[in-house]
């Protein structure tokens, strides 16, 4: 820990760059965002089992595009998704400085991106292991039994888009819920609106999903929504053979293609 | 009892098998009334949005046709409309929502018979599944619960 | 290795000795082959010429009883019947609707999803990969395969050897140590059912399939349809009649020949049924040319 | 509000028979946003236009939907009808009831019903049309003529003497292709070589024309005026400009048993060679396959013996490319040889040969200087049986067409068998005989009357030897199915005619639709022939279905015409079907976020980075943006761009989404 405020005292004395966004003890004995900007307060910067936030989500916001340069505090899942941005030309690589974090919670040295990609490739990737064992009992259901747990968790949402907040892939300036010409997703938080909601979301995040599980974190009623992307990227993984998050090319599983692409459904 | 009449909208490429069903129409063979063909410039066009709105207003069955790998009129539309429904597809399977619903086919312009055996089938495998009430109940829902008609 | 069985009326009536050759060769091959239970007749000859309708629901359901026996491939050694049972799976599971009417009828589910083979599929599959370590006798005869018309036709469904050329049973005499001529009547037609009404008009067609195969120098024909073996073989005096002249080349089935290099026993086999005496010499082929004399040979450019 | 009219068509009878026209059309007026709704018995007739004219005008219409046939028939007529009465012609559109609905279905209520449910989706997306302007694009005064036959030697000399540029592939070493092998032709029996030759030394001079042989079409991009083409010339292990043609090279090779293609494998040629004396061009190529040298190491006699030192062994393969402003298809034809029939002995008989190589035979260039003799034993033979349709009109082959040039050639060749082979006897079987055609059916009376070829009206079932002799069974129909045998000493078949080698391959290449016997499709059978279904690529000869050489060198000149009429402007009116990024006042200036997903997804390489710029030249956003140019309008980027910031025009969203709801709007089925 005290490397990590070393490294970032370093960085913005250096004026390297100007922010440093990392985590913080916040209330209650959970840990937060904080944002830096002045060397003498890296003391707050904090790492432990409690940093779960997907901190990348910042990244896009323009209030901190404003700064420029700017470091991140960033364990896996944060290094993946700022690759995914990367490849998508939402930030631009020579703006980010990587504070890594690595397996055993030490902090890794990235001097540029292109190392990052190369740390990437050796970790094996997937879900987290506590939501594999809850995908797994679901496809091991029958179809009936998943609609009924589907439609039984989605009842409760009310639309309130925390989930899409929380997201550092879901960065449009005008979400598709917010077309209404045509409506393409039912307004109301009927059963309807939210199955075409989260339809929505799954297919959108297909490909580009990290499996960081911040959408599902961020659901004030706990519905369990991280899940459809997480089994969507698997099924990316295993029908295309390509994982989000690995590379700072544009090889997004739907915007590319195989012409021998392996289905078993179309007559 | 009389028997059950499904609903189907067909999302067709216009370059093979829009072309394909003129041809099956040429050639006068005969299929079952219960499709409304849409025409679209290429699979590529079709936005699985529109599949989900299909059976939000009702469609107990949903065809997706276009042209064979390879044959695409644009080069590669079918490949990425492929990649979209296969993500569709394990999708709407994990969600606990039948893909069966949904007919993937390729025919070509010159497959006038093999649209007319697309539609029979489709036709036959929608009605053994009877009317897609587990979604038209969403909606139903929705309407009571709303007064809303999107 | 378990296979279901599908006799059909032929071989549990005049075609004895096909049944008992092909029961001896699995024994010998330790294939177990189970019948389907409660068989009915498969609606052959006649059926499909007077009603639709029925000429599908008998094979039906024969194909659904094997399907309520969970035997998911089942042998069929008489053609007829083989030939009967495919167009009839062919035809439902390329037609929904109709599908459904057959199962009304018959009043049992039909899947349509038994693997039919015919006798000479079975060989391929299950036989022939033993055959090299069973082989006590080399089948040293040179003989004219007959396949008639039921085995490949319409090829369309049946999708089984080159229709216009097969060469299953070839293939399989030669693996016997056998020689199979080239012969111009392979898949004629013998005179099929008319083999009671029209005898005159069977002699004629069984007899150019006769004559062609002895003028050759065959000293057996060999084949795998019951039909085609009574024509060849009960109907020899009406052949004779026509050739003008009396053959005594034999007709004996795929199955006796395996049966024969198996070391099987004449009387297991059937062989004494027949009513052409089967007796062959022993045939060793010519050494093929040499090289050089080959060289010497016109050449296919001018 | 819109105000749409609604004009329902009775096709004669053909819509009318199954569908309630009249109850469609009053349906239709209760519609909303419908002002006007008649059903009329021909529309697409001038009557029926002025209907649509007129009712524009009188009604004030916004749009117009025409309920007739499909629009990939009738959509350009209805289109320009709207333009002459000053309505935008993309404000039109067509509801399919004649393929889509009245041929495919029984009358009833449902089909009434469902022609109702097209015309009221089509209302629906006429209702959200917008008016749109056609896009002006230059246009490559360069044609690309594929194939080297008679078709593309005609097609070429064509373009080329209306004063433009034309490059012509051949995939072989010369021009000419299957007319060149051709002994004398019907139904005049002039020699081929004769009239042929002389068109491909017009071609190697023609200065308009640039001519590569040994090569073939990589790949093409691109789109109408516009295409961009790379040809891959193979190599010829030589060099062109110093190659004399004197051939030496060719006498002195040490292989000489290869089987020639050019003489259908009944002659033989040396490992460096020209197919034939009079090809074009007249330069050799070396078979690297058959080569000593490529296979051992050792040779190089003709590098040796060449007096002007040509030879290059390590010649490698060149890309070509090239700008091209339109495309001829002349890929031509293959036949299938006797190894595809096994009940003509699937090859086995050298004595069964196939109607190209009784061309040769009978060619006095060929490899028996003209004498009929038979490939097993060089013997004349006495007695040949034709067998007309070999595979044609024989749905058991996968080949239900008819070949069409067959009956000529077999009666021409029993008659050149007859000239040749005084004593010998010739044998017919035949289907029917096809010989539609300027003094055809007279031909095959000649060879009937005068030249005593028999004529027996049935099938052969199977040949097999016997004692030396081809045992020919088969039946005469018109004596009761009699049966026939005939002992014969040769049988040609007039094997069916069958797509190209490689047309699939080179369709989809060209992304022009083809049949399901790989034969490229025109865009319309009876009204447009030699067009395809894209733009800028037009077919001529045999690569659309088997033709004689008079057929062929028509529709090349055809073609050739619609090559030079899309030359004859500088710019190329173009559908404005074609996608749009949106764009909003600033700051956002586009709900695009400028992911550029939808860069690789384009096949055209339309999508572009656009830099919004503030007044002191900072960039401060980057969004997507549309080539109209070079944009084809597949719409596979609007589909997947999630923010819906990109649109098709002609198929909006908004469209696509009217006619889903629209569609399921009311009673069904």
């Amino acid at each position: 820990m005290d490397n990590l405020r070393q490294k970032a005292k370093e960085l913005l004395e250096s004026k390297t760059v100007n922010l440093v966004i990392g985590y913080e003890n916040g209330t209650n004995g959970k840990a937060r965002a904080v944002f830096i900007t002045d060397p003498e307060k890296t003391g707050k910067l904090i790492y432990d089992e409690r940093c779960k936030q997907n901190l990348a989500v910042y990244l896009n916001k323009h209030e901190v595009k404003h700064y420029g340069k700017i470091a991140i505090v960033a364990p896996l899942m944060v290094m993946r998704s700022i690759l995914v941005l990367v490849s998508e030309c939402q930030v631009k690589k020579e703006n980010i400085v990587a504070l890594g974090i690595g397996e055993d919670g030490s902090l890794l040295d990235f001097p540029s991106l292109e190392v990052v990609e190369k740390y990437v490739a050796k970790i094996p990737l997937g879900n987290p292991q506590s939501d594999q064992e809850i995908l797994d009992k679901l496809n091991a259901m029958t179809m009936e039994q998943r609609r009924a747990f589907w439609q039984n968790e989605l009842e409760r949402c009310f639309k309130c888009y925390a989930c899409r907040a929380a997201c550092p892939m879901c960065y449009c300036l005008r979400c598709t819920v917010e077309c209404n010409q045509p409506q393409w997703i039912s307004a109301p938080a009927h059963p309807l609106g939210n199955l075409e909601w989260h339809m929505l979301r799954t297919m959108h995040l297909t490909g580009r999903c990290v499996s960081c599980g911040d959408c599902g974190r961020a659901c004030p009623l706990n519905i369990p929504i991280h899940l459809l992307t997480m089994q969507q990227a698997e099924e990316a993984f295993h029908m295309f053979g390509v994982r989000a998050g690995t590379s700072m090319k544009a090889e997004s599983a739907l915007s590319t293609y195989k012409p021998d692409d392996k289905e078993n459904f179309i007559l | 009892m009389e028997q059950f009449e499904p609903k189907l909208v067909a999302f067709v490429c216009n370059w093979c098998t829009y072309a394909g069903a003129d041809l099956t129409g040429t050639s006068r063979i005969k299929y079952a009334t219960n499709v409304r063909i849409i025409r679209f410039p290429c699979t590529g066009r079709i936005d699985f949005m529109l599949i989900s709105k299909a059976f939000a207003n009702g469609a107990d069955g949903v065809i997706v046709s276009g042209c064979h790998p390879n044959d695409c009129h644009y080069t590669s539309g079918n490949f990425h409309a492929r990649r979209r429904w296969m993500s569709f597809n394990a999708m709407l399977t994990f969600m606990g929502i039948d893909p069966d619903r949904i007919i993937f086919s390729w025919v070509s312009a010159a497959e006038g018979a093999k649209w007319a055996d697309v539609v029979n089938q489709s036709v036959e495998q929608i009605r053994k599944l009877g009317p897609f009430t587990e979604y038209q109940k969403l909606v139903q829902s929705g309407i009571e619960e709303e007064n809303f008609n999107g | 290795m378990k296979l279901g069985i599908y006799p059909g009326c032929s071989l549990t009536g005049s075609a004895r000795d096909y049944n008992e050759s092909v029961f001896a060769i699995a024994k010998a091959c330790d294939i177990q082959l189970e019948q389907v239970p409660d068989w009915n007749c498969c609606g052959a000859t006649a059926a499909h010429n007077m009603n639709k309708e029925l000429s599908l629901s008998l094979p039906a359901r024969i194909l659904a009883q094997a399907e309520k026996a969970g035997l998911t491939d089942i042998v069929i050694p008489c053609a007829a019947c083989y030939s009967r049972l495919m167009v009839t799976q062919h035809e439902l599971n390329n037609d929904p609707v109709l599908k459904n009417r057959i199962s009304e009828i018959i009043e049992m589910d039909f899947k349509g999803t038994t693997n039919i083979l015919n006798v000479v599929q079975m060989i391929d599959l299950y036989v022939s990969p033993v055959l090299k370590e069973k082989i006590v006798k080399n089948f040293s005869h040179k003989v004219a395969c007959y396949y008639g018309c039921l085995m490949v036709r319409p090829y369309k469904v049946l999708q089984y050897d080159q229709h216009e050329d097969p060469q299953g049973m070839d293939n399989v005499i030669r693996l016997l140590g056998g020689t199979a001529i080239d012969w111009g009547y392979k898949v004629e037609c013998c005179g099929a059912g008319l083999t009671m009404s029209k005898t005159e008009i069977v002699g004629m067609l069984s007899g150019k399939i006769v004559k062609d195969a002895a003028r050759r120098g065959a000293q057996a024909i060999v084949v795998a349809c019951p039909m085609c073996h009574s024509n060849l073989d009960m109907r020899r005096p009406a052949i004779n009649e026509y050739i003008g002249e009396k053959m005594d080349i034999p007709v004996i089935y795929i199955t006796q020949a395996i049966g024969l290099a198996l070391g099987i026993d004449e009387k297991t086999l059937g062989l004494q049924r027949h009513f052409v005496p089967v007796k062959m010499a022993e045939y060793i082929p010519p050494v093929p040319e040499s090289k050089k004399q080959k060289a010497k040979e016109p050449t296919n450019t001018i | 509000m819109s105000r749409i009219g609604v004009f329902v068509c009775h096709c004669g009878e053909n819509i009318s028979a199954t569908v309630d026209v009249a109850k469609v059309a009053e349906e239709a007026s209760k519609l909303p946003g419908v002002v006007h709704s008649v059903d009329y018995k021909y529309m697409c007739s001038d009557p029926g236009q002025t209907l649509v004219k007129e009712a524009i005008k009188e009604h004030n219409l916004t749009g117009v939907v025409v309920a007739a046939c499909s629009p990939r028939m009738h959509e350009p007529t209805f289109r320009k009808a709207c333009a002459q009465a000053g309505l935008n012609p993309y404000l039109s559109e067509m509801a399919n009831v004649r393929e889509h609905c009245s041929w495919v279905h029984e009358k009833s209520e449902q089909t009434t019903q469902k022609a109702f449910d097209v015309v009221r989706t089509m209302v629906s997306k006429a209702s959200n049309n917008a008016a749109l302007e056609p896009i002006k694009v230059p246009v490559t005064k360069r044609a690309l003529v594929v194939g080297g036959g008679v078709a593309g030697i005609q097609a070429a000399l064509d373009i080329a003497n209306t004063g433009h540029k034309v490059i012509l592939v051949e995939r072989s070493p010369s021009i000419g292709g299957l007319m060149a092998q051709l002994s004398e032709t019907f139904p005049t029996l002039d020699c081929s070589q004769c009239i042929l030759t002389p068109r491909m030394v017009e071609v190697a001079q023609h200065p308009n024309i640039t001519l590569y042989t040994h090569s073939e079409v990589e790949s093409v991009d691109g789109f109408i005026g516009n295409f961009h083409v790379k040809i891959r010339k193979k190599a010829r292990s030589l060099d062109e400009d110093l190659c004399t043609g004197c051939g030496l090279c060719t006498t002195k090779c040490p292989q000489k048993k290869i089987p020639s293609e050019f003489e259908q494998l009944l002659g033989t040629r040396p490992a460096i060679y020209t197919p034939f004396p009079q090809a074009v061009p007249n330069k050799p190529v070396i078979d690297r396959d058959n080569c000593t040298f490529y296979k051992t190491g050792k040779c190089k006699i003709c590098e040796i013996v060449c007096p002007t030192k040509a030879i290059r062994f390590d010649q490698e393969d060149t890309i070509l490319e090239v700008e091209i402003g339109a495309i001829v298809l002349a890929t031509g034809f293959d036949v299938k040889h006797s190894d595809f029939f096994p009940e003509y002995g699937k090859g086995k008989y050298k004595d069964v040969i196939d109607g190209l190589q009784f061309e040769r035979l009978a060619s006095a260039s060929g490899p028996t200087q003209g004498m009929i003799r038979r490939p097993s034993d060089g013997q004349i033979p006495k007695k040949i049986v034709f067998i007309a349709c070999a595979g044609s009109r024989d749905p058991a082959k996968g080949i239900e067409y008819c070949s069409k040039i067959c009956c000529m050639y077999t009666a021409k060749h029993a008659m050149l068998y007859k000239h040749k082979v005084h004593d010998g006897e010739a044998h017919v079987f035949y289907m029917d005989i096809r010989a539609g055609g300027k003094m055809y059916e007279e031909f095959v009376r000649r060879a009937i009357v005068e030249d005593h070829v028999n004529y027996t009206r049935g099938r052969v079932s199977t040949i097999y030897e016997l004692d030396g002799k081809l045992i020919v069974k088969g039946a005469d129909t018109l004596l009761g199915a009699q049966s026939v045998e005939i002992e014969a000493d040769m049988v040609v078949l007039a094997t069916a005619g069958v797509a190209s080698e490689g047309s699939e391959d080179l369709a989809q290449k060209m992304h022009v639709s083809y049949d399901q016997h790989k034969f490229f499709a025109e865009a319309h059978p009876k009204l447009k022939p030699v067009e395809t279904n894209t733009g800028g690529i037009f077919l001529a000869g045999a690569c659309q279905t088997t033709r004689d050489i008079p057929d062929s060198v028509a529709m090349a000149s055809g073609a050739a015409v619609k090559v030079a009429a899309l030359f004859s402007s500088d710019l190329l009116t173009r559908e404005p079907i074609v996608a749009r990024v949106n764009r909003i006042p600033g700051p956002s200036h586009s709900t695009c976020v400028g992911c550029f997903l939808c860069q690789p997804v384009c096949p055209y390489q339309a999508i572009e980075r656009e830099d919004i710029k503030d007044r002191a030249g900072n960039i401060i956003k980057s969004l997507a943006r549309i080539n109209e140019g070079l944009c084809q309008g597949c719409g596979t980027c609007v589909a997947l761009c999630r923010s819906k910031s990109i649109d098709l025009l002609g198929y909006t969203d908004n469209q696509m989404h009217g006619e889903v709801l629209s569609v399921l709007e009311e009673a069904f089925v």
